[in-house]
């Protein structure tokens, strides 16, 4: 029932979405950034980092989730699913519509995976966008899982990973989508409160209002290579159709030059990176792995169940 | 919750829109005159310059010392050029920030006024964390140990208006509208025609009372019939009743109250299913797709 | 015994040092500015602002104690005097010698006056610099004056109000005169705690290691017209003798344009501006005038006898 | 305290300069090579830039975390550009001081290595805000809740020095120095020459000696005979025996004590005379000169 495509302790393995037919490692890809044809196998085994030109291919949650130990995550809150709030409706598409169609192509509710897992050993909290859901806009189950995220980590006492590749708000759900900005904001005044570390992981794109609220104060921001991020021209790049590509100055490199990303990180040295960093928060207030509440273990089997 | 009814019920949203944007409506800096004494407004970031699109600083109201932030307007050209259209720049977000941490460690309660198209989105502004500030001020928010009250007194646009909008109450006048992207924008994507703007108007909901009834505004504040800018101090003195009562209400509650209060009003806004995977056919007990 | 060139609500009255023979209002003064040949009364009148550019001409700290209510200072801590740590000599002079030089000179210890005072029946503490004594350079007494005044306002629990125009640290006190910067920073952790504010008022010239410690982190600043202000440049200008003028940039109005002054204030309108922010900061905190504890007035009493 | 009995103990204050300064010494990163394991180097302020004269990042000491926080020269031309000579611009305090704040949120003791000339004087940095930055540094560690352990390790250089250097103790280098302006600066102002140098540095007792003796430095750490650049390995390790020495007995305390502690350290820097009315002349129980 599980595959995986390469096991690296030093680096990280992408998981096979379930049910997802596995592709022939003998079918050729193109780089998107220099058009390269690549063997499949050959992109799977540098973690879908173009050989020729070091572009970072984008990755959904599902291959993100190898940066944890093998078998070490649990997913939460799978049972969340998008409302209508607004009945909104637009001659393009009813956003309903646009929910159920997605939602049956991708396999899954919305554009956040999250849980908690461990990576060489030490427990974590993460959340994990798919742009490939809608431009991974941030609506109300978005904001709702992040926040979950942040306060399950808070009540656990774990760091918490977020890794952020989004066009911005919903718009569809209007101001709500908005709102969640604040919400998530809130959320991780409580991971402050007992001194665990929120990592942000920025990828490629990052946008609007997503980043402009709870990555851009994450304690620690690690960006991708070549990553395109900004806060303008978000609403356009959220939405697949149309609209300007993002400006040539909005890349990690440049958040990096001008002081607002703590480093930019290939991805082969991201599992390494991730690990010293909870070794880090880890070695004084953690002694050894923190231990699950019994009574959360028990509210995570009801809610995975 | 004061509601009008006056003749302006019948209005669609695009005229809503319109209301918002004139710029004969109160700005900032009315408000401040029509609401508060010895005003004495605080300049500049500490970092790198000083903004006129946010203005910010100290007056008394009712004899308390409360600290002032919002976005300021211009009426004419050569005031809108000088306040960048309301649009501010991240130093004018940090300066709402030293703002909102002075008003903290002096026990002033925060009153904001929105009043935005959005953040400026130049470049010059990007190099220089427009989206950190606004992050920032956003995070500074949630958990500031004073009352805050905002309100949205013309345009509330996004991110833009959200930075110096995260309250224990959100209030609107009548006429303004709160939005997570212009209504053209919106059209623009969705309806492939930024001319369409009327109608994105009307499918975001927009306007005060959509807000409202949304659960996230608080209240909507009558405005003069034929709006605000017919007669600017029998708006803000509607206004000023209005958070006059709110902010009573707030300082009469410990801060530690309020913060909590604050969390739970933001930790709800959200409209979502639980518990229904059966929308894929995944049934209660199967394992779930990510486990691995 | 004592004389007041002028009494005017509004703005405020320099107060004539004592001793000091007055000046007869019919003689002439120079504007250092625009070098026009003003009537010394009408140079009085306006607060030793130029009536015909605007310039404002530095006072000494016996006029700035004009800003307060009449007869309400009470000077403290005057019992400080200088001592040499290093025992330092140049050719030019031995430090000793240019300290008794310059008190014998102006009549007192050093660079900085300190004590109580009121505006508008508000109470606060004050500390004012002296840039005529040795270009009001930050030694050990200036440090301590400055600390006092600090804890004394935080131990009272009233706003402090320093006058700062300095040319920085004073290197005859070597790495002494440097610590001053932290130990005043210190002092003002006490008044933050007690919630009174630090307005700190930046005059004609205001240098390096003053400019860069605790005026720049005052809650208010204000600066006034024309006023140099900078951190480079400092140690030249704090020696009377050689060295280059502040550059062009380093004014009031550059500093405000930054972002890093709060407003610009001709000095006619400084009295009423300080009253107005003691009325702000003493609306909720203070109902009415903070009263001195007992003790407290003794050894004032002490201290100024 | 570990006080050098080596040759150089016969060095003038000049030969302490030209020990001070030269590229050869171990710098900051060095120190944290030899001093600490698992270091992550951390970058930007947040706000406007990265600048590459300080550096900062977390690293394990002993298996506790700390935080690193130190001005960093280069070895050669090009990387002296990179560095800028060790002078940091406004972005490198202001980066400094995420991190001061990082460590305070996280309880990790601060460690600071102060090594540069000063702070960047040009008009850029005027600009941005270089006394801003700087007494905002000052101010933050005056009650940063950690314990923080500042070793100048080449040059103190002045406001440029202190920004990263108010701490529970100050330990310098033997050949190190700590001084309010640069012998040249000195010299050109009291002597009228810079060459006179040698003199102004002899005068203002600028050597970790003298420093050590006027009460502000804590301790001095011996350097290999010749100076820390002909063994940094040894220099490296003579340091950190005393730094771990006092890291240990800091974090046996409060932190309540500690800025308590701290408090009184930087209160008592200062030497005057009290009660000296007499030598104007002016006797105990007349009126003082400005009771107005
Ligand atoms: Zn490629
Ligand atoms: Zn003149």
């Amino acid at each position: 029932m599980k595959e995986f495509f390469r096991r690296n302790k030093k680096s990280f393995a992408p998981v096979q979405r379930e049910g997802e037919s596995q592709i022939p490692d003998n079918l050729w890809a193109k780089c998107p950034a220099c058009r390269e044809l690549i063997y499949q196998k050959q992109l799977t085994d540098s973690l879908k980092v173009c050989p020729k030109c070091s572009h970072h291919l984008r990755l959904v949650p599902h291959e993100w989730l190898g940066l944890l130990d093998h078998g070490s995550f649990v997913e939460h809150d799978a049972d969340l699913w998008p409302a209508d709030p607004l009945g909104f409706v637009s001659p393009k598409e009813a956003y309903a519509d646009k929910l159920r169609l997605t939602q049956e192509k991708l396999g899954q509710a919305d554009a956040v995976i999250s849980g908690l897992g461990t990576i060489d050993g030490r427990r974590l909290a993460l959340a994990i966008c798919d742009f490939s859901f809608i431009g991974g806009s941030m609506g109300s189950v978005y904001g709702e899982k992040m926040t979950r995220a942040a306060e399950r980590a808070a009540e656990l006492e774990l760091p918490l990973l977020t890794i952020n590749g989004s066009g911005g708000a919903r718009m569809q759900e209007g101001v709500i989508s908005l709102m969640q900005m604040a919400k998530i904001s809130m959320a991780l005044t409580r991971l402050a409160a007992v001194q665990q570390p929120h990592i942000a992981l920025l990828v490629d794109p990052c946008f609007g209002g997503v980043l402009a609220s709870y990555p851009s104060v994450a304690d620690i921001i690690i960006a991708e290579p070549g990553a395109n991020i900004g806060f303008a021209g978000s609403r356009v790049v959220s939405q697949t159709i149309g609209g300007k590509m993002p400006a040539k100055h909005q890349t990690a490199e440049y958040m990096f030059e001008h002081g607002f990303v703590d480093m930019v990180t290939p991805r082969a040295d991201l599992r390494a990176t991730l690990s010293r960093l909870l070794t880090l928060y880890g070695a004084q207030t953690n002694a050894g792995l923190p231990r699950l509440d019994a009574r959360l273990i028990e509210q995570e089997v009801r809610a995975g169940g | 919750m004061t509601t009008s009814d006056t003749s302006t019920e019948t209005l669609t949203a695009w005229d809503r829109v319109q209301l918002a944007r004139n710029v004969q409506r109160p700005h900032t800096l009315d408000m401040v005159r029509g609401l508060c004494e010895h005003f004495v407004e605080l300049h500049g970031d500490r970092r790198f310059g000083d903004d006129a699109a946010i203005v910010g600083g100290m007056a008394t109201l009712q004899g308390r010392t409360v600290m002032i932030v919002g976005h300021q307007k211009g009426r004419n050209a050569r005031e809108n050029v000088q306040r960048h259209f309301g649009m501010p720049r991240p130093e004018g977000y940090r300066k709402a920030l030293r703002l909102f941490r002075h008003a903290e460690k002096f026990g002033f309660p925060l009153l904001c006024f929105i009043d935005t198209p959005g953040a400026d989105p130049e470049r010059e502004s990007e190099e220089r964390g427009q989206a950190n500030a606004i992050a920032e001020c956003i995070m500074a928010m949630t958990n500031l140990r004073v009352p805050i009250i905002a309100t949205v007194i013309g345009e509330g646009g996004s991110g833009g208006a959200l930075a110096i909008g995260v309250a224990d109450r959100m209030l609107m006048m009548e006429n303004a509208i709160y939005s997570v992207i212009s209504p053209e924008g919106c059209a623009s994507i969705l309806w492939r025609d930024a001319a369409k703007a009327p109608d994105a108007a009307r499918a975001m909901r927009i306007t005060a009372a959509d807000v409202h009834e949304l659960g996230i505004a608080d209240a909507v504040i009558a405005e003069p019939a034929g709006g605000a800018h017919t007669d600017i101090a029998a708006a803000v003195e509607s206004a000023a009743l209005v958070i006059r009562e709110h902010l009573e209400q707030l300082t009469g509650d410990e801060i530690a109250t309020t913060l909590a209060c604050r969390y739970q009003k933001y930790r709800a806004i959200g409209r979502f299913h639980e518990r229904q995977q059966a929308l894929l056919g995944v049934q209660a007990g199967e394992p779930l797709p990510f486990v691995v």
